[in-house]
Parts: structure tokens; C-alpha cells; sequence
């Protein structure tokens, strides 16, 4: 499974097992209490290339009240160029968009998760993760993130959907052993997809068939993440409809802790705005019942993060989810309705292919047939002829829904939610210029809400 | 296709180690709507790529090549070698967000430009009016100012 | 009603009538709109010794978005020592804790009205008003805050009640003479009182007593300002209530706005905590319905805030008012029970002193034998024996109402909430205490909300 | 009443342009929880009326002055005249936020010792340990550092 020169780098298997049994706090620890009081743990995205700075990056970031750390691995290793990435540690760390794990290797790894006593976990988006993955268990750490579909489609122009879908059965594999030997590892799934407008039963279905995926090879702890669309009835429906579809399609022997990633669109400028809007995002999961918020940081529009403003991302996220606001109620009824909706959706998405025997092979011939696809496909394997746009309130619909086997319901309900949007957005203005507006529904409402004030430098 | 039959054809792309495919997917839909014919490469291609597609394209009046992951610098490393070797002859147009961290100061346009990047753009919206500038100044013949502006 | 060299500076009459004639937009224009469209006025505090610097603030104020301006007076000139704020403005600007109008003088009164496209306001804390009062008029500003009790109780030591009731029942006639002439005063009556823990019944009942003796002078625009107390029902039910005590005590012909003013307690210093307590008195201001809300400072417990701080102020406010917290819905059940409980409450406190003829009279009689009364009175003029307490959700309640006229019903409900607190609290801590405990009740929940970070230098 | 007769007496009040009274109510409460006998001279109390009950209770262990409104200073203008008089002779302790603006900088505390201001408190709490830090350094007669760090 492993190149053998990476396997020669790597601690005998006894080695490994111990690591991992090592006192907690273990990631499914921390969601299962999340569940337990109703407040969604809180992870920032954190990763930088230097080893030294990312670890003081961890520890101060563990002193914000994080539940959860996080080791963004750089652009290079993700795409397996680890001979640039050490290049590029060596020459220019500062050039790297991430942590080169693979670069550094499981003893620093091992520095890094017994640097805190937070859990980690490792965010990518490789395609092929099994080195980065055996580097991540032999550094102790039980949380992964990524899928055959969700770490391909958004970020690889051209690796085939049976290659990514193997590889991840492999890695699921491993997970499935080790939770017989009562090491439960937490397969987080990257329902977020191209993060851009992405309609939640897309999201949806598409975990759900990567955590059925990994549930047959006996992974027994699943984290479905969902991405902020933005719309609070939305979104509290597509975290709601997670766990429903968990419970009808995954069976009981399968933890299943959705997780909501904080809007990821482009963000506003105004700091006190943009914070706001983090905060939001934490409230968001906590009104959806999200096991974990993943958060956000005001500079989101301009580049990596630094250690304060990521610090300041998590504290406004926990704001969010503070009983300062549990006194907030919701339109029960929109809700119960988009709830509907969405499981709906999923279900003429997802059930053709689960009556069908192979279902990996089943997903494969769906993307090239359109009946699965995803808007803003990096990868050529999806058609992209999904469209998405926002309704009058927001929310995110098909304008187009493509080759998708939506029920003619389904398809005229989202046609009258977007007819009765405003006469002239829809006439006068292009594609693109409705798509951005869409994208940019964040940035808009800053003009509406805050005054035209330039980017006042505000302590 | 010759260039006075008046078809604009235009090779659009996003960088080597870039994924990002949002932009990429409005711009071609923007350039298409505009009347351009536009050769979409997509995401991670490398620079060799938009070589191929100038030498198939002799008449491309550009190549537009997207960056937000910040790796822009070591994406277009081998521009230089290309064009010594005279290829990627038509004007290189690169936009997005070209430097990792936080805004792109003007020590790291510096950096592109002496690669041998044409324009750089902040955003898309300015494309078509420097395509349309372009083609004027290469109509008038005026051997166009080597303009390296932000637009 | 003014001292001769005061009236030898103002302009003729008619050179007034024109100022306030000028075009607006007027205060009670921006109040009524605030109502149709439901989204509370934003207003900051702010007032600097030295007049440029003043112009400077209300300037760079006028851009953020606030939709009412103020000029808060210093210390001094509202206890009429001229020659001090005079002496101060002259030798050290920068220790006069607010703006010396009378010192500056109508003419540069003026100068502040024009600069900005907002509407002022003239808060400062003074028992006899008149001249300030006579100035603002004449620099063209029509909304003017104070009363009989509430700027004097909190303010002074040992001005009789008969004496400031009768100063500000001249300011209201001349208010009622120039409403005759189509020039509507807005009256903002200072409901907050000692500010601190400040039971929603009492404050309610003071500017009630103090708007019904301004309508009988002809007042036909008050706006009762309350303290918000940061528990949110409690909050909602007040200033729900301030509009049903308007149409059952003051009739029709007079405008009533509620106003609420944002938590005045002691702020904790985590500055998102602070901003994010801002944004939330924002929202308390929107789900209550109020009129205008007057926002505070992150640095609210550090003293004077800059002009930087107050812009924050401001953001996070509007923000809190913005449609996209329109989605929060609250329990109309429990809003509705405690907006019984006040009314109840205010009706068993007033309702006496209605009945009789001499209103102002009965009021000062009512001080005199505790029938009325206030905590932390500054005023020997009130016995203080009202001790405030929080129950267990954070509603201020009456410990010992003192000698209030309250009901046994209202009375035993009252001790019932406060029975229900944790045994331990009540048991072992001292009056104190636990006091300065319900006083610092934002500052406790920081420490359970947001870990003991040290106070981080963020951006 | 005698110094001996162990009644432990406190002149307290809030200096002359302030009004914040309930620190002032709570220390006194606090105070008087704890055994002294507490004459409150309230808000607004001039400095004058300070020095009269000191004269009236020439055994006060202390003279307690808050201030929140930043104007400390000039309300404390009076002490070097009435300190040279001979009167306010016992220890003056000014606690609350002592001067405009944000934090209390030492340059303030400095103006305010320079007036004759024994001690200087940030927190109530401080109030009780530096009553009987100061009567102990009375009882064993050794001439009182003038200690006016603050505690
Ligand atoms: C959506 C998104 C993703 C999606 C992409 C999905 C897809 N298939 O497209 C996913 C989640 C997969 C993703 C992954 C990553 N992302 Co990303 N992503 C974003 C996000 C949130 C929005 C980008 C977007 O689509 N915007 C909408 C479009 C319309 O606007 P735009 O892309 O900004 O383009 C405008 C201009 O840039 C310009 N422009 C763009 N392209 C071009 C091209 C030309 C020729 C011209 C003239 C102009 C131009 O015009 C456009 C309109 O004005 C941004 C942050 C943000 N809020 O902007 C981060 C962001 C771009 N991503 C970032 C990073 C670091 C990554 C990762 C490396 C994270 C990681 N460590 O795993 C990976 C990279 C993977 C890879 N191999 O490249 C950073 C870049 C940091 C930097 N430059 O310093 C950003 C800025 C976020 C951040 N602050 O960290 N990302
Ligand atoms: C309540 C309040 C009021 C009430 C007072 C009602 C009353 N009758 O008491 C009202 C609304 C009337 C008011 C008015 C004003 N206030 Co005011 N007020 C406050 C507020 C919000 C809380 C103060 C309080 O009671 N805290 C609770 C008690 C328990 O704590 P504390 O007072 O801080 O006391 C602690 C310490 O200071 C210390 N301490 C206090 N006194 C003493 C005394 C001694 C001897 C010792 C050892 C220690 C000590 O121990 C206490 C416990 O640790 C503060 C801001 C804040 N959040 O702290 C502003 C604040 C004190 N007020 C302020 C100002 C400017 C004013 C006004 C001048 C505003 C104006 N321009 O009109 C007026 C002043 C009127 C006057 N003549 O003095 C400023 C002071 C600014 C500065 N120092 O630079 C503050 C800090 C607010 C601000 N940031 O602007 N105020």
C-alpha cells in the first residue's frame, strides 16, 4: 500500500497502536461530549511550514479554548511533490500554504500531537492520501479527513474516481481493523466539495455514499461536514438532515457527528463584520446541533491566517455557540420543511445506487453519466452542469440541476423558488454576474448593512 | 482560424499547483458570452501546457492564467527557459491572488513581472477591456509601451 | 427661568425658532422611521473638551452609520461650575470628561449641528438644566435628555426632588410652547437611573411619572430610555411594556419612543467579548421593538472611548439590528409572563400617585416615605433600601423591595424566582458578594465562556 | 470614643464632582460587615467636609475617598493647604479609576501622591489589608514608611 522507501521511515506496527492508545482526550471523546451539552466542539484550520512555528502556532492557538487542532498539509504534498515541498522547507518555508508532514515525518508529528492536549487532525485534499495517512497514525493522531469523492472532484483536474475511491477504501480499511482493536479513528468527510453555492443535497448524498463506502469496511466513526450556505433555515435543516440520513441509510453500528464548515465564500473586508459573521457561523452550529464547527478567520480574503486572527476567529466562533444565545428560537416549520426537502433530494440521489450491488463502481458510472455531479468541478470527471443560485431569502437552489435524477417535484419546486426572485436581477443581468452576486451574498449585505466606510483602521 | 476572420480566441488556465476552479469556470463563461473563443485548460496546468496550446493557437491574443493558491511564482518558474526558446510568444496575462499571505505587495509583482509576465490583474472584470486595449495597440502598430501596470 | 448673563448671549427668539426650523433630518423623523421600519436608531455617547476635536468626532462618527449624534456634557458644567470647565477647557482640555457647552456657547453649538447630517443630542446629568437646555435650543438641537428624578437621584447628592422637578417642568412648558409651534422636542428620560442591577418595574415607573407631568406641560415626544439588564426575555418584556404604559397612562396625542440603553454595567476586557456584548444589546434593542438603542464602547471600563472605539461601538450595534438576525425568533410565552409582571408592577407603584391631583407633589412624598424609591441612589433624597438580586436565568428581581407599594402576590413571585438560586450562593456569600456578583454578571460569564486567556493583543 | 476602646472608625465618601455611589454603598456595607464603624459622607464630597469629620473624629484610622468621574485630581486640589493646616492628618486612601481615559497611568498616580495622597487602590478589596497592614505599623510605634506603592 505504501512506497517502500516511506514504509522504511515508519515505526514497526506495536509502535503505532501504542501511540495511539496513549491518554486522551481522542477526537471521538471530544464530539461525543460535544453531543452531550449541546455546544458543537470548535477547530480552527491552522498549518504552516516551519516545524517550530507550528508548533508554537498550535500552543497558542490550544490556550483560545479549541476543542480540536488542526495540521493543513501544504498544496505540494497533497499532490505527492513532497522533493518540492522539502525544496521549498529548506529554501523558503514561508512559500509553503501548509504543513509538509510527509517532509518533517511521524517523530515531529508525534512533536506536534503531544505538543497540546487537544486531539489533532489532518486536513489535505491529496487524492491519494495513504503515506500522508500512515505518517498521521504513526504521529498519534486519529482524525483524517477526506474521501474518494470530496478530496478529488474539487481539487485534482484529472485522477479518475475509481483510483481515489480505492485508495480510500484502503485507508478505511485500516480504520476498520483498528476499530476492532478498540481504536476508534474519526473519518471526516469533505462534504464541502468547491465550497462555493453547493446545494445541500449534493453535500449530503455524497458523504452519505462515502461514509456507507467506509461503514462496509468497518470505520465505525464518521464526521459528514457540511458547508454554510449562509441561509440560518437551510443550513439548520441540511445539519438535522445529517444525522436522519445517518440513522436510515448507515444503520446504528456507525457514530455519525455531522460537521459544519463555517460559510467559506468570499469574505467582507470590515473586520467587525467579518467577525460577525463568524460568530454567526457558530451559532449556526449550534442551532443545527453540529458536533463541530470548523472556524473561519477575518482575513479569510487575503491569505493564511496568522496566529491572532486565527485566535480571533475561534473566540468569536465560541461566542457563537455561547449560552449567552440560548435563548434564540427558530421558524420550526420552514425548518421541518427544508428538512424535507433536502432528504427528499438525497434519497433520488443516493437510493438508485444502493440498490445496486457494486456501489463504488455504481458511483464511478453515475458521474460520468451526470446523475452525480457537483457545480465547479476542478476535476474533468464531473460534468459541472449543475448551477447553482441563491432564492429570494438566500437559500441555495438549482438553477440548472443538470443530469441529476431529481423527481419532476423536486425540479419545479427549486423552478418556482427561483422564479420569484426580483424581476430584474433575473432578466437584465448575465450568468456570471448573478453567479458572483450570489457568491459574493455575504459581501453584498456588508454594503447594505454597514455604510460604505472605508477599511477603517480599527483597534 | 486567422486573425482577420475576427474570431478572438483566447487560452485560459489555472496554474501548476492550483485547484481553484471557481474563476476559471466564470471566465470562460463571461469571455464566451463576450463573443471570445476561449481554449479552457482548467486547473494544475502546467506552464508546458499553455506552450502546446500557443503553438496550436499561433493567434491566441492572450494566455490567461489564474493563481489563488499562492503559488504563482514556482508555477511560471520555467517562463523564462520558454520564452528564451520562443515559445508563449503572445502576451501573458496572470490574475487571481498571486502571492501566499496577505495582500500581494509590489516586491512580489516584482517577482512575476521579471519572469516575464505581461499584466496582472487583481480582478477578472478588467480581462476584456486590456484584451480589447491590446488589440488596438498591436492594430496601430505602435510597438505597445512594455506595460506591466496593475490595471 | 435663566441667569441674565446667560440670556444676554442668546440670540432673539425668532433667530432660535428659525435654527430649529432649519431642514432635518429631525429627531422625531428619524425616530418615527426607526418604527415603521422596525430596526432600532443607532446612537453612540461621545463628547470631548475641546471644540474642534469635538467637530472632528461627531465627523468621523457621522460616517459609521449611527443615525442620532450626542454631545455628552462634562462633569462640571452640568453642576453648573462654569468657571472650573472654563479654567479646564483653557488650561488642560483633556481632563474635562465631556463637552462645556455653555462655556463654547450657542454659536459654536451651531457650528456642531451643521456639521453633521444628524441629529443631536444634549445628554448630560444636570438637576437644573435650564440653561443648557436654553443653548441647545439655540444651537438648533431639539432631542434633550433628563428629568426630575433621573438626573437627579443618580446625579446629586443633595438637590431637593421639589427643586429639579420644577426646573425641568419649565424646560417641558417651553417644549409644550414650541410644539404648539410645530417644533416637537424629543424627551429622553433617563430611565437607566444608578444603572446597575436596576429593576425593570422601578425604571419603567420613573420616566412614566416623569412623561406624564412633561405631557401635562404639553410634551407631545418622549422616549424612555431603560437599562438593558442582559437577560433577554426580561429586556423584550420592558420595553414591550413602555409602549403599553404609554397608551394606558399618556393617551394618544403623545409620541412615545422606547430607548435602550446598552448594558451599562461594569464590560469585561476581552475585546471580542465586549464587541460581541455590543452586537447582543444591538439585537436586545430589534426583538424589543425599540426605537433607538444607545450603543456602548468595548471600552467602556477603561474610561473615555476614542473615536476608534466608539466607531467599533457603533458596527457591532448596527449589526446586531441587521435583517441577518432576523431569523431569531424568542419564547413569546415567557416574554409575555414577565411583561404582565412589570406591568403589574408599575401599576401598584403609579397608579397611587395618578389618582391624586398634585402629581409632582405626591411624587416627592412618595420618595419621602420609600413608596418610591431606587437602589445606589447618589441622591440622600431616596432611602435606597431597594436591594436588586439575579435569579438564576439573569432577570434582575427585588431582594428586598424596601417600601415599595408592591402586592404580596408581586412580592412572594419576587422571592420565589430568588429562592430558586443555587443553595450555596445564597448561603455563604456575603450581601456584597453576592451583589457585586449580579453586578459583574457579564464578566462571570466571560470566564466560563472564553477560557483565562490573558488579555492578547489581537489585531 | 477612644482609640483603645478597639472601635475601628472610617470617614468614606466619593470625592466632590463624583457621583458613583455604589462602590460607595457597597464599601460601606463591606466596611461595616467587618466591624467598623463607617461615617459615609456619600457622593460629591467636598474635600473640606473630609477634614471636618476628621476634626470631629480625630481617631479615624483612615480617610477613604473614591473617585470613578477621572477628576480625582482636581477634586483633591485642596489637601497640600489643608495638610498644612494641620488637619486630614490621618492616612488618605483614594481608590476607583483615577483620571480620564483609559488605564490609570503612573504619571497620574504620581500628580495624585504628590498631593499628599497616602495610598492608592484599584480594587475594594484591597481596603481591609491595607487597614490592618497600616494599624499594625502604628501599634509597634515604628514611624510608618511613607509607603504609597500601590497595593
Ligand atoms: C472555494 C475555495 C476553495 C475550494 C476550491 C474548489 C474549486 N474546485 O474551485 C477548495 C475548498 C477546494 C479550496 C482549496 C484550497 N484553498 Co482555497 N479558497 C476558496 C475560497 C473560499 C473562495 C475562492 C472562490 O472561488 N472565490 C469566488 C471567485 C469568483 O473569486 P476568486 O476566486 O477570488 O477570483 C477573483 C479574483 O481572484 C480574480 N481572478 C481569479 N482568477 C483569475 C484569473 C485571471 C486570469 C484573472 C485576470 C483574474 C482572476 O477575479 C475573480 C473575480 O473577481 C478562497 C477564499 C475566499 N473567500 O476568496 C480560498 C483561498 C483562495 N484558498 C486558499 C488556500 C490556501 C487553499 C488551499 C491550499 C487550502 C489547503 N491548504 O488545503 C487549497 C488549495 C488546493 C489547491 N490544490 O489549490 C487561500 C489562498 C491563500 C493565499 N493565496 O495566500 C484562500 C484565499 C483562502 C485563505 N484565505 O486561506 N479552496
Ligand atoms: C453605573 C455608572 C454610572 C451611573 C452612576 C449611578 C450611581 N448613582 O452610582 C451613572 C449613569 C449616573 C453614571 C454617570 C456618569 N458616569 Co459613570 N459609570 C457607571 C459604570 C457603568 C459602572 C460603575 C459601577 O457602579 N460599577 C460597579 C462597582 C461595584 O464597581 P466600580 O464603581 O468600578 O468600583 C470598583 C473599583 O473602582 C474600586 N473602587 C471604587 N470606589 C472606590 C473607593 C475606594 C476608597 C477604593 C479603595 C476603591 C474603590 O472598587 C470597586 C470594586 O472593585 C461605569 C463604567 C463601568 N462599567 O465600570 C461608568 C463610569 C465610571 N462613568 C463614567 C463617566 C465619564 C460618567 C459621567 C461623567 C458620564 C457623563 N459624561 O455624564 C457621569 C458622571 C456623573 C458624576 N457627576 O460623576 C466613566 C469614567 C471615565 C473615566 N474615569 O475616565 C466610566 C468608567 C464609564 C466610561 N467608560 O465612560 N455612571
Amino acid at each position: 500500500m505504501l512506497s517502500s522507501r516511506l514504509k522504511a521511515t515508519l515505526p514497526r506496527w506495536e509502535q503505532i497502536m501504542e501511540g495511539l492508545r496513549e491518554p486522551g482526550p481522542h477526537i471521538v471523546d471530544v464530539l461525543r461530549m460535544a453531543d452531550a451539552t449541546g455546544r458543537p466542539a470548535v477547530q480552527p484550520r491552522c498549518g504552516v511550514g516551519d516545524h517550530r512555528e507550528m508548533l508554537r502556532l498550535l500552543e497558542e492557538l490550544g490556550t483560545t479554548g479549541a476543542d480540536v487542532l488542526t495540521v493543513t498539509v501544504d498544496s505540494h504534498t497533497r499532490l505527492g511533490q513532497y522533493a518540492t515541498a522539502q525544496r521549498l522547507l529548506r529554501d523558503s518555508p514561508d512559500d509553503l500554504n501548509g504543513y509538509p508532514l510527509v517532509t518533517h515525518g511521524w517523530r515531529r508529528g508525534r512533536e506536534l500531537r503531544g505538543r497540546v492536549p487537544h486531539p489533532l487532525q489532518v486536513r489535505h485534499g491529496s487524492p491519494d492520501a495513504r503515506d500522508l495517512f500512515a505518517i498521521a497514525l504513526a504521529s498519534g493522531v486519529t482524525a483524517f479527513e477526506g474521501g474518494g469523492i470530496g478530496y478529488n472532484l474539487p481539487y485534482s483536474k484529472d485522477v479518475p474516481l475509481k483510483t481515489t475511491l480505492g485508495s480510500w477504501q484502503r485507508i478505511d480499511a485500516v480504520c476498520g481493523a483498528l476499530a476492532k482493536d478498540g481504536v476508534l479513528v474519526d473519518r471526516e468527510l469533505f462534504g464541502t466539495l468547491s465550497a462555493v453555492l453547493m446545494p445541500p443535497s449534493i453535500s449530503l448524498a455524497i458523504t452519505l455514499l462515502e461514509a456507507a463506502a467506509a461503514a462496509r469496511e468497518g470505520v465505525r466513526c464518521v464526521s459528514p461536514a457540511y458547508p454554510q450556505s449562509g441561509e440560518m433555515h437551510q443550513d439548520i435543516a441540511a445539519l438535522r438532515a445529517i444525522r436522519m440520513l445517518g440513522r436510515r441509510y448507515l444503520g446504528t453500528d456507525v457514530e455519525v457527528f455531522p460537521v459544519l464548515h463555517e460559510f467559506m465564500g468570499p469574505f467582507p473586508r470590515t473586520p467587525q463584520y467579518a467577525n460577525f459573521l463568524i460568530m454567526y457561523g457558530g451559532l449556526t452550529a449550534r442551532l443545527g446541533r453540529a458536533s463541530k464547527v470548523v472556524s473561519k478567520t477575518a482575513k479569510e480574503s487575503y491569505g493564511i491566517p496568522d496566529a491572532a486572527a486565527n485566535a480571533e476567529g475561534i473566540l468569536n466562533t465560541i461566542l457563537g455557540t455561547s449560552d449567552l444565545l440560548d435563548f434564540v428560537r427558530v421558524d420550526e416549520d420552514r425548518v421541518a420543511e427544508e428538512e424535507s426537502w433536502i432528504l427528499q433530494e438525497v434519497g433520488e440521489l443516493v437510493e438508485p445506487l444502493f440498490s445496486g450491488e457494486d456501489l463504488l463502481g455504481g458511483v464511478v458510472e453515475a458521474f460520468q453519466t451526470g446523475r452525480l455531479d457537483i457545480p465547479f468541478s476542478a476535476s474533468v470527471h464531473a460534468h459541472s452542469d449543475v448551477v447553482p443560485a441563491r432564492d429570494r431569502g438566500g437559500a441555495v437552489r438549482y438553477a440548472d440541476p443538470g443530469a441529476l435524477p431529481f423527481s419532476s417535484a423536486t425540479r419545479s419546486r427549486h423552478a418556482r423558488q427561483l422564479s420569484a426572485r426580483t424581476g430584474a436581477a433575473r432578466r437584465t443581468t448575465s450568468l456570471i454576474e448573478r453567479i458572483t452576486r450570489d457568491i459574493n451574498y455575504f459581501l453584498d449585505k456588508e454594503r447594505t448593512v454597514l455604510p460604505a466606510i472605508d477599511e477603517r483602521p480599527l483597534p | 482560424m486567422t486573425a482577420d476572420t475576427g474570431e478572438r480566441l483566447i487560452i485560459l488556465g489555472v496554474s501548476e499547483s492550483d485547484a481553484h476552479a471557481v474563476a476559471n469556470q466564470l471566465i470562460a463563461m463571461h469571455l464566451r458570452e463576450q463573443g471570445f473563443t476561449v481554449i479552457n485548460l482548467g486547473v494544475c496546468t502546467p506552464l508546458s501546457d499553455f506552450a502546446a496550446a500557443c503553438d496550436q493557437h499561433p493567434h491566441a491574443e492572450a494566455v490567461l492564467i489564474g493563481s489563488l493558491n499562492g503559488h504563482a511564482y514556482q508555477d511560471l518558474a520555467e517562463l523564462p527557459a520558454l520564452r528564451a526558446a520562443g515559445r508563449l510568444r503572445c502576451p501573458v496575462i496572470v490574475g487571481g491572488n498571486v502571492s501566499v499571505g496577505q495582500d500581494t505587495t509590489s516586491e512580489q509583482r516584482g517577482r512575476l513581472l521579471a519572469l516575464g509576465v505581461d499584466h496582472l490583474l487583481a480582478d477578472a472584470s478588467r480581462i476584456v477591456p486590456l484584451l480589447d486595449m491590446l488589440r488596438s495597440a498591436r492594430n496601430t502598430h505602435a510597438t505597445p509601451a512594455h506595460d506591466a501596470r496593475i490595471r
